[in-house]
């Protein structure tokens, strides 16, 4: 059973943030292939202003809603582009399915990443199978739950979510974008991961490791 | 090896950009208190005015924020380079541009900037600012006719801003401008080509890779693969190209009147946008389309990238009127 | 492999260049009778007007003939590309901008144009129009300071012309004309860098040598040597660079007067110019001079080079007020 | 003992562009290092505009006064640059030296020569030294002169004149330009050849091939 207080979320941010900053340019050249260059610039700026805000915080005053809702805040606001509203979004609902809770617990952080994916739905009104970070994030927040369900650890289960989103990611190369930037390539888009489910990987990957 | 740029610290040249921009053009444009990314021309917005506020990503240049000012747009909302603004600018943009008679939002038809402005037009509704969003679709390469509405906004954004920022100086209601912002989209049409990338100023690294003898036709204005890439032609054959599909699209009739746009990308010099102008000039004749007034060069940039679009604007009376009233902003007069 | 451009048939490039000018702008320019060459501003030259004849090569695209229009030239003789035009087409300029006050030849010294416009003044005398010719200098890094009339003209152009154009507009005298461009001339100070190069369109094969991170100050706007090559430095440090010299020879007094002008050579886009014109401004305001007027963009370029030019006018009240005076060209307006 | 009329003349002209064609690109190359890389192109398109007028002439009714001032005004109006007036010059100073002739002798041809260092000296008011065409011109013409009053045949007289405007080009490597755009350059000229002693030697050449 793994517990987790604010101080253990910034932790899962930074981890996040220093994984993305590792993988920006192999992001960059995803998104030259299908779209504009910039998802390694964005994600990483993103995520640099997260860690940049949480060290901000007094970690004793603040609780795990107030703190997803600035890593939102200060997300977004670094951002825009098309991941700023899609993982601002994610963080908002993230900070909702856990509000009133000081320490999150395994079923916590399984709900905040359901809540994330679903958030990306929303905001994006992706489907699965339209070539985005969805097909990464969807199954990804699908299998985790089920794991979860079936009486799997945390780690199994985030383990198992890892595997899915990365299932996911390889498959968007079969894919024709029906969403974003790379939506009027059509049939030229085949071939290529989608950058976005790409770093939606990495995003869970560093959140399985800082809770490993 | 990185590419050439005369930078500073990449991550910083937005800021530093739009430092210089206030510091050439006081007398323009301005920030909005406290939002270094939102810039409100200095003459324009006013009470009972229909609000003009544009916007999307940097790198564009004068695209957006050369096209603020008295007659044209209120404000813009700045992005880092080819990415969309978040609402927090927009919304202040929203707020300076408001005269108690509507904002309308008009920016390029791209998925990032969608979601960013419809999150600014919901909190702006907070604050009772009434919003209306158009989106400018132009590019007739990046969809079929049939999907007009899912194709992104180019050059053309020019044309259509100038007619709508027409329309809010002339104080019409926050329908009539709506319905102009309508109609300005559903008449203009853009095609471009591309032949040799951008670098961002974060990674200085080519965005796309192309043949040192091919052209991309329909490449989008971030770089974004386009319909086709070929072995690059003449001026005369690439502007055929373009106008073929345009023309086609507009169908206009005999002794109708067009606006004509041939743009550089970036690195494309006037000789030969103006080449091109030529033979569209000799194409319109050819089919007795008349020419009510011309535009060339710089508008709608990608960087430093190497090609050109040509825009035409298919006129009726009220959009010539449009485009003919004056407007005085820091990167471009008319009228 | 040939440089990629938009062009047709090379030799012809600059003849489909100004029919697509003259397609574009029919309401600003025409040709003189029988000199396809000459181009005239249809609003300029009047009876008692001194004339103002500007010209020179093609490639430097506004300059020389979108500065043609009433308020500035009255009419520009074009050559080849990077090549003054022969006497004839200068003859015909001189003979349609004659409102009988005689003619002003101003142009950028170089010696091709020098023997050029020399041997067509020669012809104008034996028409009986009166010819006086000021050279512009402004390149400082051309020459030293002792040598100043050796300096080559280059971006400076713009405002001296802009100048001139304002005298000639407000009917001075052939002698106050001529004295005002010797001192705009005088107080006017550019220096440039450059990046990569560009390609004629003849040859389409890049017009210099220069390493993937190297930059060359001081280099000529046809790709002459500059005054040293080095390694590629940051916007300001090269900014700097360039106003320490500026600045050293123009020495301006706190609270003086300056108008700015930071041009690109061809391909380097507005997002840099703007970062380099932050620069000037802190450098201006930390020694306490004011910036009265402020151009950012293409004014004087090299076909597609890469670069950069700062230029520094300094102002008197006779100047400023040039410099505000109303000008309407095809491809700049001002006042 | 050579004599030439028009038709011969023309042919010198037709002979000249030929070989300005085929050195085209190495005149630019040349002026590329020093100067605005152009200079080929003007040289071409000079003596192509000559080859053009001097086709529409009706040969039998053009003496060689009349036919110089042609190549004259045709190669400025399609030049301008610094070779334009320069050689515009050159062919007027020709013409003028020619006068009242049908025929032209040796003793013309040599004088045709001089006269055309002579106009290219009075409109550029370049001396000797100063890394321009005159380097090569003026050594050429010297060399043809000093050779006929010696009594050589025209064709030695122009090998002596080919041979000194050889020299005369070789010998601008080591000069630092005073005149002409790269006048600016210093002692970075140092080193190069001037393209316009280079397009003397191929021009002076190629009026020695057309009289052999
Ligand atoms: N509507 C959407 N729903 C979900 N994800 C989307 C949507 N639109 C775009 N994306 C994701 O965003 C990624 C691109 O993000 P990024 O490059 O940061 O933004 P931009 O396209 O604005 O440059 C795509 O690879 C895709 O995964
Ligand atoms: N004043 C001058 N006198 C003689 N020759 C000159 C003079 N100025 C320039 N030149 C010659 O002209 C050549 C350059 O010619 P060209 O490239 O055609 O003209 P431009 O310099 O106008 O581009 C130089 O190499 C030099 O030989
Ligand atoms: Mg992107
Ligand atoms: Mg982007
Ligand atoms: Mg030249
Ligand atoms: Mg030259």
């Amino acid at each position: 059973m793994t517990s987790i207080d604010s101080a253990g979320l910034k932790r899962m941010f930074d981890e996040i943030a220093a994984a993305i900053d590792a993988d920006k340019d192999r992001l960059c050249q995803l998104d030259g292939v299908i779209g504009d260059a910039d998802h390694g610039i964005a994600m990483a700026l993103g995520f640099g202003a997260v860690r940049e805000a949480l060290a901000q915080l007094d970690l004793a005053a603040t609780g795990p809603t107030a703190l997803l809702n600035t890593a939102a805040k200060s997300f977004l606001n670094a951002v825009g582009a098309s991941s700023g509203p899609l993982y601002a979004t994610a963080f908002m609902r993230a900070a909702a399915a856990v509000k009133g809770k000081a320490i999150l617990e395994d079923a916590d952080i399984i709900a905040m990443l359901r809540a994330m994916a679903q958030g990306i739905q929303d905001r994006g009104k992706a489907e699965l199978g339209e070539k985005t970070m969805v097909d990464a994030w969807l199954p990804a927040a699908q299998a985790a739950g089920a794991a979860q369900e079936a009486g799997k650890t945390l780690l199994e289960s985030l383990e198992t979510a890892l595997a899915a989103a990365e299932r996911g990611a390889e498959a968007t190369k079969n894919m024709i974008a029906f969403k974003g930037r790379s939506s009027r390539l059509g049939e030229r888009s085949l071939g290529h991961m989608d950058p976005g489910a790409a770093s939606a990987v990495t995003i869970i990957k560093a959140i399985r490791d800082s809770l490993a | 090896m990185q590419t050439k740029k005369i930078i500073n610290d990449g991550n910083r040249s937005v800021d530093e950009m739009l430092e210089g921009i206030l510091a050439a053009h006081p007398r323009h444009l301005r920030r909005a208190d406290g939002s270094p990314r939102s810039i409100v021309a200095r003459d324009g917005p006013r009470p009972g005015k229909v609000g003009l506020v544009i916007g999307g990503g940097s790198g564009h240049e004068p695209t957006f924020l050369g096209f603020v000012g008295k007659g044209l747009a209120d404000a813009a909302a700045i992005g880092n380079v080819f990415a969309s603004p978040p609402p927090d600018p927009i919304l202040e943009c929203a707020k300076a541009a408001s005269g108690g008679a509507g904002v309308l939002f008009m920016y390029g038809n791209y998925a990032g900037d969608v979601m960013n402005f419809d999150m600014a037009a919901e909190i702006a509704a907070m604050d009772n600012i009434e919003v209306r969003t158009v989106l400018t679709t132009d590019d007739v390469a990046s969809a079929p006719r049939d999907q007009r509405q899912k194709r992104r906004g180019v050059a053309g954004n020019f044309f259509i801003f100038k007619a709508v920022g027409a329309a809010c100086d002339r104080m019409l209601t926050f329908d009539e401008c709506e319905r102009i912002a309508r109609k300005a989209n559903d008449q203009t049409f853009t095609m471009g080509v591309a032949l040799s990338p951008c670098s961002l100023p974060q990674t200085r690294r080519p965005n796309f890779e192309i043949g040192p003898d091919e052209m991309e036709i329909g490449m989008g204005i971030h770089g974004e693969p386009g319909i086709a890439r070929g072995k690059l032609k003449t001026a005369d054959e690439i502007t055929d190209e373009m106008l073929d599909k345009i023309l086609d699209e507009m169908a206009p009739t005999r002794s109708d009147k067009v606006a004509v746009l041939v743009n550089s990308l970036g690195s494309t010099p006037l000789m030969e946008l103006y080449i091109m102008n030529r033979r569209v000039k000799q194409r319109l004749d050819d089919i007795g389309v008349s020419v009510h007034a011309t535009w060339v060069g710089n508008y709608c940039t990608s960087l430093e990238m190497a090609g050109a679009s040509v825009t035409l604007m298919h006129l009726d009376g009220e959009l010539q009127e449009m485009l003919d009233h004056p407007c005085d902003c820091a990167m471009f007069r008319a009228g």
